[in-house]
């Protein structure tokens, strides 16, 4: 792999609960480090651009594919990037947000969280154009495009973001085996 | 017959139980004789078929679900049964499925919530020669064609 | 006692005659993964995790229940054995709701650990979400379905060793379940003694303690071979 | 004397046969002719795509499609002929109104034979003294009144029978190893467990002639050393089932069955054993689980039910067929019946030939026999306007013959290295119009449903195969997706417990092996 002078980094977030990036800020003074090594060109955490932009190297994804907009993204992240990680559980496994999939589709789902579970007004939220359509299921990212890396964990622990990033960041594959690079959950 | 609850509401099976010398080895002819008699594999039946045979509850209804042909709800007035063997299959099977589903308004494997009829699938009736085969109330229609098969539904008795 | 020599991945191991090739196995020191085996069961060989490949054999042998013979050669840990391994903890993983973030056993499961070994970082097949029930009707203890692999140690357990066969399997193929009494709720089956060895050889976090909340499952499967090591010391003492 | 044998077979009496058995008896009764023309009801004639069928003694004559509005005419042109003074000399002038006389000289008829179902057809099943009239028991008789159990192993061992529930196993040799074993009770078990759908001989040869099945068992019992028996029969063969029950009470009773055989010191029971819907109960383990009164999951074998089967004891488990086989190849010697066949496959193999074919039904040709004579000669190709496209054999464990390979040997090995196997005897024509993906998915539906559950690659990978092909079918895959059918399929093979799993992917393998255009058509555009 050839070593472009900064690395184009992306982090997305789908269906999950901002967790992972949470973990990736836990990284701490070794973000100090990182930052000269990369061009942040998309990230919910470190950037105000809303359209995901072309020659991506590394995308970040966090979350499962649960709604229109997350599955139209994910489509533009994929077509933009060149190396797709699926970054934590949720991503990899649909993991919490999946846990809505032995429902019968969005609309028992919307009628266990905004009827039978409501405290009062109960009503179903309605913004089209706004609110985003739930899909059948939430997915794994991988059952809907090709993924090239898997970094499990819920969330990842920042030990384990680093050293995927340290990595690529050295144009290597990372090792992705044992406890402590693997583990679900 | 309606269905007892109580043990001792159970006394025609007391023969099959002795004759059988009331052996776990011979649990499943002794459901297949209990359904016979009662209908279907109700919980108080089951509860006493363990007693009985001295068997853990679990072991008996583990046994008895793990076997397609054992009920656990009464059966419907109506049974609907297509044949899904492979000569069936590859002669119409499916079109004949659909056209029970849509007819009776039931998916593959349900029985109507007011007991008026089920629908449900056989792995060959072993007359092949006959296929596609449909059973309905114990009937077989052999080389059965949607259109007949609809017909046919029309004329169950509600 | 006749001993019998083998090789295990290279190794020469002599085992006594009747050892199972898992046991001469563990005790020259060579790993090889199981879920449905537990030490003080009766084997089941249904997980199919411990197959092992024996030179002359062209069929994969499960090491849990196949017996040491002289001069055999067995192979653990062949590129073959992995993928396979890899694949059935996918099968498991996909077929039920495993999500180990939320899970009491988290951090202490062995489907758990067990993807780690097999190196699974990532499912290939898709997930299949089955719609499962949980049971909090016993006073102490619940059981949630989504997490059960239908390893059956606890079928085994409350048959073989506590003797209360409150379990059973029932129904089949992907629709085996777990049965407490006659498919009632845990808490109304009579024959339960509350004595919670299901809970403590459940490999997952199938089987809880009330209360215990994520990551708080503790169990240790293996105090079962000690409790009945002592069980028969007992019996066998003066 | 005339003779008329009506089919009562489920197939015949489907198609109306027991009405016509009615209306012959009233017609026969009417014209007083009931001591010149005897009626009989009888098991399998052959061709049951044409059924009801009807067989006319002494002249040999067979008729198709018979109706009971032919009774009455048919009992007047019998009458015009005896009144005439012959039963025979001249032929019947007679056609039923919507059949006709099949003619004997067809393939069909001239390419068989009949061994397992010599007496299939002839005799009323539910009358034992015909039965006996014809031989049946016969060769127990001689068997316990002169023969050593060693000698009857001996001669099966030599005859060369192999299983014919499908693994083909030498018969022989399992017999040996049941009878090596120590104990002094035994158990013999007949698998009349006929799972495969689309097969249907096991269920034709309890209908038709059960006590050779019943003298078959009691033979091996004699061999082994048992002195029980079990017949385990899937609960929807009904008719079977209660012909079963009473040839067993008959035999019981005609001291055929039961203590002091023919004044000898052995004795056999048997009783019956009806299943309750589960395939993988043909599997011998989960067979003897499901007779204990257990789920029918199957166990890793060793140990082999000939160390420890039913209860513990040592068991010999055989197939109708393979039971069925017995009295004629010691009636006759090894000899005769290991020149029958191939070397590798000797004797003969009951086909019940179904699916796109003109003249379906039950046959019985000797091993090595070609597909091409079976399909296209006896059966006679597919039905007008279409073309065979294959053949399946061997149900959900088995696979495809393609239509340019169907001049391979009817025979264990032949059809083993075309990816398929003989298997119990289903023979499904398939023709042009025959989806093979979805083939493949129906019998992976089929083995998925049939999983006992126990094991992970079957319960899970099944599930798992299943959905790969559905989505196959609806258009929605890959070639990744075609990729990870194969390498899980030929996973669940290498993993599975039992031979369910480990044969579920055959039938898909072999389409993909032989119709691979057809799965990757359907594939989405990469």
């Amino acid at each position: 792999m050839s070593q472009p002078a900064k690395l184009r980094l992306a982090t997305v977030w789908l269906a999950g609960c901002s967790g992972c990036h949470m973990s990736f800020l836990d990284l701490d003074e070794w973000l100090i480090e990182l930052a000269p090594q990369i061009e942040m060109v998309f990230s919910p955490i470190a950037s105000d651009i809303k359209t995901y932009p072309e020659a991506v190297d590394v995308a970040l994804v966090e979350g499962g594919v649960g709604t229109s907009e997350n599955l139209d993204l994910i489509r533009q992240v994929r077509r933009r990037s060149r190396l797709l990680v699926s970054f934590g559980d949720c991503a990899v496994t649909a993991n919490v947000p999946g846990l809505r999939n032995p429902l019968a589709g969005p609309a028992a789902v919307l009628d266990r969280s905004y009827l039978e579970l409501a405290d009062g007004s109960a009503r179903w939220p309605h913004a089209p154009g706004l609110v985003p359509e739930l899909l059948e299921r939430v997915l794994p990212v991988h059952e809907l495009v090709p993924v090239d890396l898997f970094l499990p964990g819920c969330p990842p622990p920042a030990e384990r973001i680093r050293a995927v990033l340290e990595a690529l960041l050295r144009g290597e594959q990372p090792q992705m085996e044992g406890a402590e690079m693997i583990r679900f959950g | 017959m309606p269905v007892p609850t109580k043990p001792e509401s159970f006394m025609a099976l007391e023969a099959v139980l002795l004759r059988h010398h009331r052996s776990p080895d011979s649990l499943i002819e002794i459901l297949h004789q209990s359904q016979n008699l009662y209908s279907y594999l109700s919980d108080p039946l089951l509860r006493h078929v363990a007693t009985r045979l001295k068997l853990p509850l679990s072991r008996v209804k583990g046994t008895a679900s793990f076997y397609h042909l054992f009920r656990f709800q009464p059966p419907a007035r109506h049974r609907c049964v297509v044949c899904t063997g492979t000569a069936c299959q590859i002669q119409g099977a499916s079109a004949l499925i659909e056209a029970m589903e849509e007819s009776l308004g039931l998916q593959m494997g349900d029985r109507r919530g007011d007991g008026w009829v089920s629908l449900s699938e056989v792995r060959c009736l072993g007359t092949c020669s006959d296929a596609p085969l449909v059973l309905i109330d114990g009937t077989v229609g052999r080389q059965q064609s949607s259109d007949g098969l609809r017909r046919w539904l029309q004329e169950l008795e509600p | 006692m006749s001993v019998r020599t083998l090789r295990i991945d290279g190794r020469d191991v002599a085992s006594g005659e009747g050892t199972t090739v898992l046991e001469a196995a563990r005790d020259a020191g060579v790993a090889i993964p199981t879920l449905c085996h537990l030490e003080g069961l009766s084997p089941v060989a249904a997980c199919r995790l411990c197959l092992v490949e024996i030179e002359g054999s062209n069929k994969l042998q499960p090491a849990c229940i196949t017996p040491v013979s002289e001069g055999m050669v067995v192979h653990t840990a062949t590129p073959r054995l992995r993928e396979i391994r890899r694949t059935v903890i996918e099968l498991l993983f996909t077929e039920g709701n495993h999500v180990c973030a939320v899970c009491v056993a988290n951090g202490h499961c062995e489907l758990q650990d067990r993807a780690v070994d097999v190196g699974m970082d990532h499912a290939r097949l898709p997930y299949r979400f089955p719609d499962r029930p949980v049971d909090l009707s016993h006073q102490r203890f619940g059981l949630d379905h989504n997490r059960c692999i239908l390893c059956s140690r606890c079928v085994r357990v409350c048959d073989e060793v506590e003797g209360a066969h409150v379990w059973d399997m029932a129904w089949r193929g992907e629709h085996c379940r777990i049965i407490a009494g006659l498919d009632q709720p845990w808490g109304a089956v009579d024959a339960c003694t509350d004595c919670g060895k299901c809970v403590m050889v459940c490999p997952t976090g199938a089987l809880f303690h009330k209360g215990d909340s994520v990551a708080e499952k503790h169990e240790d499967p293996s105090r079962l071979a000690a409790l009945l090591q002592a069980r028969r010391a007992r019996q066998e003492a003066p | 004397m005339n003779g008329l044998r009506c089919c009562a077979s489920a197939g015949c009496l489907a198609r109306g046969s027991g009405a016509l058995i009615g209306a012959l008896e009233t017609a026969i009764s009417r014209a007083e002719l009931g001591d010149r023309i005897q009626l009989r009801p009888v098991g399998c004639l052959g061709p049951c795509s044409q059924g009801p069928l009807l067989a006319l003694d002494p002249d040999g004559d067979l008729y198709a499609g018979v109706g009971p509005q032919d009774a009455e005419t048919l009992v007047a042109a019998l009458a015009r002929r005896l009144h005439q003074g012959s039963d025979q000399a001249t032929p019947l002038e007679w056609a039923p109104a919507r059949g006709e006389r099949l003619d004997l000289r067809a393939p069909f008829f001239q390419r068989q034979r009949r061994i397992v179902l010599e007496h299939c057809g002839l005799i009323d099943p539910t009358d034992l003294e015909q039965a006996i009239a014809v031989g049946a028991y016969g060769q127990l008789e001689r068997v316990l009144q002169g023969w050593s159990p060693e000698r009857v192993l001996t001669e099966l061992q030599r005859s060369g029978l192999r299983g014919r529930g499908g693994a083909g196993y030498p018969t022989g040799l399992k017999w040996a190893t049941v009878a090596r074993m120590p104990g002094a009770r035994k158990v013999v078990v007949c698998n009349a467990d006929e799972g495969d759908p689309g097969a249907f001989m096991d269920r034709a040869v309890l209908e038709g002639d059960p006590h050779r099945v019943l003298e078959g068992m009691a033979i091996a019992a004699y061999a082994v050393g048992a002195d029980h028996g079990f017949i385990y029969i899937r609960a929807e063969y009904a008719l079977a089932i209660e012909r079963l029950r009473l040839a067993i009470d008959q035999a019981v009773r005609r001291g055929r069955l039961g203590p002091a055989l023919f004044g000898t010191g052995f004795g056999f029971s048997v009783e019956l054993r009806v299943g309750a819907g589960a395939y993988v109960c043909g599997e011998e383990t989960a067979l003897i689980a499901s007779i204990e009164g257990k789920r029918g999951t199957p166990r890793p074998r060793p140990p082999y039910p000939a160390e420890r089967g039913v209860g513990g004891k040592p068991t010999l488990i055989n197939n109708v067929e393979t039971l069925a086989n017995v009295a004629p190849i010691l009636r006759e010697g090894a000899d005769w019946f290991a020149a029958i066949g191939t070397a590798g496959s000797a004797g003969t193999k009951v086909f019940s030939l179904t699916g796109h074919v003109r003249r379906g039904g039950l046959v019985e040709v000797p091993m090595g026999t070609s597909l091409t004579t079976v399909v296209l000669e006896m059966g006679e190709g597919a039905p007008e306007g279409s073309a065979v496209k294959a053949v399946q054999t061997g149900g959900p464990s088995g696979g495809c013959v393609p239509a340019d390979r169907l001049d391979t040997p009817l025979d264990y090995e032949s059809l083993q290295a075309l990816g398929t196997i003989m298997g119990s005897g289903g023979m499904v024509v398939l023709d042009q119009s025959t989806d093979m993906v979805a083939l493949a998915a129906y019998f992976m539906a089929f083995c998925r449903e049939e999983s006992c559950g126990k094991c992970v690659p079957c319960r899970a990978g099944t599930v798992q195969l299943h959905g790969l092909l559905e989505r196959i079918l609806a258009g929605s895959a890959s070639r990744a997706d075609l990729d990870q059918l194969e390498t899980l399929g030929a996973m669940v093979m290498d993993t599975s417990l039992c031979g369910l799993g480990q044969s579920a992917p055959k039938p898909m393998l072999s389409t993909l092996r032989y119709f691979r255009g057809d799965y990757l058509a359907r594939l989405e555009a990469p």
